[in-house]
């Protein structure tokens, strides 16, 4: 296992201008030895550092297969995801990791797949929805709904395009405020959910996006009578080491960055949405 | 001569120059500064060209005549990223006080003929005028958090603000709390970090030259302030101190002067 | 008035003072008229701010009248006091404040002399550019100023507005291996402040020999620089609560600085002032330096007030280093105080001059009233003065540019210190 | 002492310093302060000095063992731009000498255990941590005497040592006796000529640690009640405290449990050199739960709510244990007075009422 303590140099092998304020890397590590071990499920994410500028916790979107780049896609919000957006192939940047429970791939082998994005949120089930669609025999349906506020917030939309051709995919996009070129649904994510006729004892559904969102998703799988033990969420927490020392990611009792940041619904019920946590 | 150096300004208003005093007692590293920027305008060290558009502009002191005010706008206009420096640039300063008087009256009092003084009646601070784009606490600032600053911005990122309490950076150093062992009526409770706790490892009582912390309860430190023996009014005086224009310490000590409440009796 | 030719020089900052201000002057058949230092500095009403608020925190407030000598305002205040509770914290208090205030003084003379007024010398736009030609020069001020701070710190914790300083004492005394580690450092710097003064004394100054009266504080048995008796050189010596009856403040209607005048005349203060009384209290080793460059005082050479500050520089050096070598760090650092009604006076040598202070304070501690006389405002009557004699002497006749440079050479040598006395400068010559 | 310097232990012992008792190099027994006792109360520590020559009768200082071991301050990390664009990053570890403390509490000793918990997690051990860790050698004693803050008998951690020393010492009114903690602790024993303990005072001592438990008239609830803080979310209380409370995280800072850190970049000014540093974060700061423009707990009543469930419930799942040993030092530091045992007596009052 890689050092969890102190950062391993990789190195931009490209770079992809998703949208206005999104991108995505393509990185190497620098050492090869390095890139051989490194390995992670997805949903598990790494802690990206920027010489002399921070930190930051940014999942991994690629296919964990995929033995010699591993990707990130990242928003620009702040400080450190701005001074990201400025590199170049070429560049550099440390990385510790990969950190963190990843989603339930194994027991998700056998099921139908919901996948139930909001805005960014989609990049830590990219990662899941390519692992599905490489090993399609392995799983049943999978149904994507993905929402976003602004048709031009929508990123991957021709991804989105190749996957709804696939046998067995159901994809279904929603935007808030839609332009006149937009083929899906228009309003929130979670209404396209209520369409859906799950087969509850073969389904698992995946959420992540804002912690509202995945509270409406939840509340519509629930009221499908989807058990909670089939319902699971990534969550996003304040995090300074990504290994569950620092204290900063804490729900209840529960450590995002460690027993996350994918968690089973039942694990955190109590806490999801409890102002304060 | 390297002309794609960022330029940077220092301007003065109304202040002690001690916060300028935070880069001309840099020692050695103030040789080193011009070999990352162009230092295109401060008059204390030489460089005067006040009206050159510069990326950088450290703004020391507070604004309190029209044409301060005139002045300040130029320089916002003419700064890519505008910087206030210390207690007065984002306070108004120790001379805010006068905000709290009858100005008019104080003026009487130091001049003889008070009206060839043109003044604004008050002394606020830049982001009241112009649009600030960080401020540095501090009666004086530390040259470490000028620097970090501008190593932060040369670097093309935002600077990092200090958003905690004094008392952290205490309890970091080791240092011993005032209050607790010796009942000094400490304001490190409700002032942001910077200085690193100089007045408690001396042993006394943070006078809050950094201003107001994020988190400010003003009206628990009061009762906390009473209970060790001083009046409603000495209390007032230790948030009407440095900074007492800000508006949590101003309405603090303004509340704490409030007459009391009259009853029938 | 047929030769009428008009001519103004605008100098819109006076660089390299601490504050802002400007001068004017007119100037008619080569004779100056009427000369203005404005300083328009925006009035600052601290003897206004420091009314009802406690004695211990005045000592916060008046250091933030100055940046360049928090120390020299915190001095005074405290001095008066002591002074009226009757306290006496003691030799070890009296020395450390001493060796603090010498911290002050270093580094405020370091910093005028390197980077405000040698640049003057050799033609430069400022020390940074200075440094570029004389690095070694530079260098060694830089060093001799962080000294300075460094001193203040050891008592102050930081050298801007420094918080160690308190009715009665120190809220602490600096720990043990602290002060040895200041004492090598002092050691290592006392030959620097011996080639700085040998350097000072090869320097080119301009003949300018003018009458004045100096004034400054008198110690019997020191050279003077936190109490003593008011001197001058025409006789007067007075305690220092009798400073009103002879010396008058007024305002001028060009300036928002008051003017101070002694029998109704100007008079200088500073380090050529205090030369001039107290330079037979210099100690052996900072004399024989002094004469072995052929430096004499009493001199009414004002350019060699930066000679004076030389001198004072190597002084305060070596007294530190005596006070600091014997260093004891004590139980207590400060006796108990009791507050008493009455008006407290204050009066201590500021590196610019001496500061007189006066408080008349209630029986919790707390002030009713306060008046603050700083050394530029005193100054500034003796600068005018100055000014009209000194540029009649260089020649009006001189271009504009020349004239300006002279002016700007002449009132650097007073160090003034604007945001003392209210607290800045432009140049606006008229000439008919 | 001599036998620990001889084996190269740098000895740290109690000291007045600054009003308290803190852990300072000290080389010699006499250099210890004598009849020094510590009263407490909340947002209230004095030392006074009575007329007995025990060298050990204060409870505690300001902190316990926290900052020797997991560092106020420090740097992870060092990197280096190469020209070449290459980033050189080196670990940057502390340098420490093996070094013997006297005077350990059981509380902090349950606290250190709790701490090593924590920070030597077999999947991620700090390197920082574990070196110092290794470095230390604790002479632990038994408390004589409770301050009026001390509660550790209802949390089971006091007052009497029970693991986690090298070398165990009881003050008595006539002398001091030891004992082995662990195998270092015996190999110092064996090099001491000693005497067996008398049955005398074997009751002595005994009756020293009685005393001392039943002055403390402060306490917790058992574990099980204490997780019902958690059912408790909504309770008024915490806006009550949330008036008083002044986030200003001393509490959390003086606890010996307590472990958030914050890390953040410093950079030189020519951009060729930054360093990784960490440094003590505390859940009562703003930045603790920012998420960028969001605070997940902006107001007071939230943080404190945050800080005493995850103390006192969230730790029982984390670390099988509740956070808290009795210490007292966040009741005597925070500069208050707030106490936890009064907020926990109001927060359970009523059984599960609003359950
Ligand atoms: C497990 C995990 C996975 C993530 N994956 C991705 C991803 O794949 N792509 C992506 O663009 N973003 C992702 N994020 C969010 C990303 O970490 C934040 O956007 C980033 O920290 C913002 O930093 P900043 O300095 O640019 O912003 P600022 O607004 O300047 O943030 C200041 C600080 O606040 C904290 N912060 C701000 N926003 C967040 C946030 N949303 N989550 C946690 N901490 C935050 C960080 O400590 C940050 O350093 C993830 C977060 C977590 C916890
Ligand atoms: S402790 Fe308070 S008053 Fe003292 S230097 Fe720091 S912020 Fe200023
Ligand atoms: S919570 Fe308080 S009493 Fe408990 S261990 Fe921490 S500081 Fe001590
Ligand atoms: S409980 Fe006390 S010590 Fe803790 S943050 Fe609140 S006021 Fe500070």
């Amino acid at each position: 296992m890689l050092d969890a303590h102190l950062p391993h140099a990789a190195v931009i092998d490209r770079r992809v201008q998703e949208s206005p304020g999104i991108f995505s890397l393509r990185l190497q590590y620098v050492d090869t030895h390095v890139q051989d071990i490194f390995e992670f499920q997805p949903g598990q994410f790494n802690m990206l550092s920027l010489f002399g500028v921070g930190e930051v916790p940014i999942s991994i979107v690629s296919d964990p297969d995929d033995s010699h780049f591993f990707d990130h896609t990242i928003r620009v919000v702040g400080r450190v995801t701005e001074a990201l957006s400025r590199l170049q192939p070429g560049d550099r940047v440390g990385i510790r990791g990969p950190f963190g429970r990843g989603w339930p791939m194994a027991q998700a082998e056998g099921q139908d797949v919901v996948v139930v994005t909001g805005g960014l949120g989609c990049a830590p089930l990219v990662s899941v929805i390519r692992y599905l669609l490489r090993r399609r025999d392995r799983f049943g349906d999978i149904h994507i709904m993905q929402g976003v506020k602004h048709e031009d917030d929508l990123i991957w939309r021709r991804q989105y395009e190749v996957w709804s051709r696939e046998q067995g995919v159901n994809v279904q996009l929603a935007a808030d405020m839609p332009g006149k070129e937009w083929p899906w649904q228009q309003g929130l994510v979670t209404e396209l959910i209520n369409t859906l006729d799950l087969n509850l004892e073969k389904t698992i559904s995946m959420l992540c996006g804002p912690e509202l969102m995945m509270l409406a998703a939840i509340a519509q799988l629930r009221d499908l009578k989807l058990d909670d033990q089939r319902i699971w969420l990534s969550m996003e927490r304040n995090m300074q080491c990504g290994f569950g020392q620092c204290g900063h990611c804490q729900v209840g009792p529960k450590f995002v960055c460690k027993d996350g940041p994918v968690f089973c619904y039942s694990d955190v019920a109590d806490f999801l949405g409890a102002k304060g946590f | 001569m390297n002309s794609t150096k960022p330029k940077l300004a220092v301007h003065k208003f109304s202040s002690c120059d001690g916060c300028q005093l935070a880069l001309l007692n840099l020692g050695e590293s103030l040789l080193e500064l011009p070999k990352y920027v162009d230092i295109t305008h401060f008059a204390e060290a030489g460089p005067n060209n006040p009206n050159a558009k510069v990326d950088i502009a450290l703004v020391e002191g507070s604004i309190s005549t029209p044409a301060d005010v005139e002045r300040i706008k130029q320089v916002r206009e003419n700064s890519a990223y505008l910087i206030a420096i210390g207690a007065c640039a984002t306070a108004g300063g120790l001379q805010a006080l006068a905000n709290l008087a009858d100005r008019d009256a104080w003026m009487a009092a130091v001049y003889a003929q008070p009206d060839a003084i043109e003044t604004l009646g008050s002394s606020s601070s830049i982001s009241e005028h112009v649009k600030v784009d960080l401020e540095l606490h501090g009666c004086p600032v530390n040259s470490q958090q000028v620097i970090a600053a501008l190593a932060d911005l040369l670097a093309g990122v935002n600077p990092v603000i200090e958003r905690q309490p004094l008392c952290m950076e205490c309890k970091r150093k080791g240092v011993v709390c005032t209050m607790v062992t010796k009942g000094e009526p400490c304001m490190g409770l409700v002032t942001r970090a910077g200085c690193s706790a100089l007045c408690p490892s001396l042993g006394r009582a943070c006078y809050s030259c950094y201003g107001p912390a994020e988190t400010v309860n003003d009206g628990a430190l009061a009762q906390r302030l009473q209970s060790l023996g001083l009046t409603p009014e000495a209390v007032a005086r230790r948030f009407l101190f440095i900074t007492s224009a800000t508006p949590p310490f101003r309405d603090a000590g303004l509340r704490l002067r409030q007459p009391p409440l009259e009853t029938d009796e | 008035m047929a030769s009428k030719r008009e001519i103004h020089i605008n100098v819109p900052v006076l660089t390299r003072v601490e504050g802002e201000g400007a001068l004017e002057f007119d100037v008619v058949h080569g004779v100056i008229q009427k000369l203005n230092l404005r300083i328009f500095e925006p009035p600052r009403l601290f003897e206004k701010f420091v009314e009802g608020y406690e004695y211990d925190q005045v000592i916060d407030m008046v250091a933030r009248i100055c940046g360049i000598c928090p120390v020299a305002y915190q001095m005074s205040a405290v001095q008066a006091f002591e002074r009226l509770f009757g306290v006496d914290p003691g030799t070890w208090v009296r020395d450390m404040r001493r060796v603090m205030y010498c911290g002050e003084w270093l580094q405020s003379h370091a910093l005028h002399v390197h980077l405000l007024a040698a640049p003057d010398f050799f033609g430069f736009e400022s020390a940074i550019a200075m440094a570029e030609k004389h690095p070694e020069v530079v260098r060694r001020g830089l060093r001799l100023q962080g000294l300075g701070n460094d001193l203040i710190t050891l008592f102050g914790g930081r050298s801007v507005h420094p918080v160690g300083v308190r009715v009665g004492g120190f809220y602490k005394a600096p720990a043990q291996a602290a002060v040895a580690d200041m004492v090598k450092q002092l050691e290592e710097a006392l030959p620097q402040a011996e080639a700085l003064v040998r350097w000072c004394a090869e320097l080119d100054f301009p003949h300018d020999e003018q009458a004045f009266t100096s004034v400054a504080l008198s110690e019997p048995g020191e050279y003077a620089i936190g109490s003593g008796r008011l001197v001058s050189g025409q006789g007067l010596d007075i305690d220092i609560s009798h400073f009103e009856s002879h010396f008058e403040e007024f305002q001028v209607p060009h300036s928002t600085a008051l003017h101070t005048q002694l029998e109704g005349r100007p008079y200088l203060t500073g380090p050529l002032a205090r030369l001039n009384l107290n330079f037979r209290q210099l100690p052996k080793p900072v004399r024989a330096v002094m004469e072995d460059c052929g430096i004499h005082f009493p001199s009414h050479n004002m350019f060699h007030s930066i000679l004076a500050r030389a001198i004072e520089i190597h002084l305060v050096i070596y007294e530190a280093l005596q006070l600091l070598q014997a260093y004891e760090r004590p139980d207590v650092s400060a006796v108990q105080v009791r507050p008493r009604a009455g008006t407290a006076f204050g009066c201590t040598e500021a590196p610019r001059g001496f500061l007189w202070h006066r408080y008349d304070v209630d029986e919790r501690g707390d002030i009713r009233r306060a008046r603050i006389v700083p050394p530029t405002s005193q100054n500034q009557a003796r600068i005018e003065q100055d000014l009209c004699a000194s540029l009649e002497s260089f020649g009006l006749d001189h271009e504009d540019d020349a004239l300006r440079q002279r002016a700007e050479q002449v009132i650097r040598n007073y160090d003034p210190c604007i945001s003392c006395a209210t607290h800045f400068l432009k140049l606006k010559v008229s000439r008919c | 002492m001599d036998v620990l310097h001889h084996l190269g232990y740098r000895t740290l012992g109690p000291v007045v310093d600054a009003e308290t008792i803190q852990w300072r190099q000290v080389d010699t027994v006499d250099a210890l302060p004598t009849g020094v006792h510590a009263r407490q109360g909340a947002g209230e520590y004095r030392l006074e000095v009575q007329s007995d020559d025990r060298l050990f009768a204060w409870n505690h200082g300001p902190q316990a063992i926290k900052p020797l071991l997991f560092s106020a301050e420090e740097r992870l990390w060092r990197e280096r731009l190469m020209v070449d664009g290459q980033i050189e990053t080196k670990q940057t570890l502390p340098e420490v000498e093996p070094t013997a403390i006297f005077g350990v509490r059981a509380c902090d000793l349950a606290a250190l255990a709790l701490q090593d918990r924590h920070f030597l997690s077999p999947q991620h051990p700090d390197p920082h941590y574990k070196i110092r860790r290794e470095a230390l050698f604790l002479i632990g004693i038994d408390c004589a005497f409770s301050a009026a803050t001390c509660f550790c008998t209802s949390t089971g951690d006091g007052p009497s040592l029970g693991e986690g020393f090298d070398l165990g010492m009881a003050e008595l009114d006539d002398g001091y006796l030891f004992w082995r903690g662990s195998a270092k602790g015996s190999e110092i024993i064996d090099r001491l000529s000693l005497e067996p303990a008398t049955e005398a005072q074997l009751n002595s001592m005994i009756q020293a640690t009685d005393r001392a438990a039943a002055q403390q008239h402060r306490f917790l609830p058992g574990e099980t009640e204490l997780k019902q803080l958690y059912d408790r979310l909504n309770h008024e209380h915490w806006d009550e405290i949330g008036e008083r409370c002044l986030s200003c995280g001393n509490c959390t800072a003086v606890c010996p449990t307590c472990f958030c850190y914050s890390t953040g970049y410093q950079r030189t000014l020519d951009g060729r050199s930054a360093e990784m540093k960490r440094q003590w974060d505390s859940c009562f700061s703003p930045t603790h739960s920012s998420m960028g423009q969001f605070m997940v707990r902006g107001e007071t009543a939230l943080r404190y709510r945050q800080w005493l469930t995850h103390k006192l419930a969230g730790w029982q799942e984390q670390f099988g244990r509740s956070g808290c040993v009795g210490c007292g030092r966040c009741i005597t530091w925070c500069p208050v007075g707030i106490d936890l045992t009064q907020a926990v007596a109001a927060l359970l009052d009523g059984g599960l009422a609003d359950a």
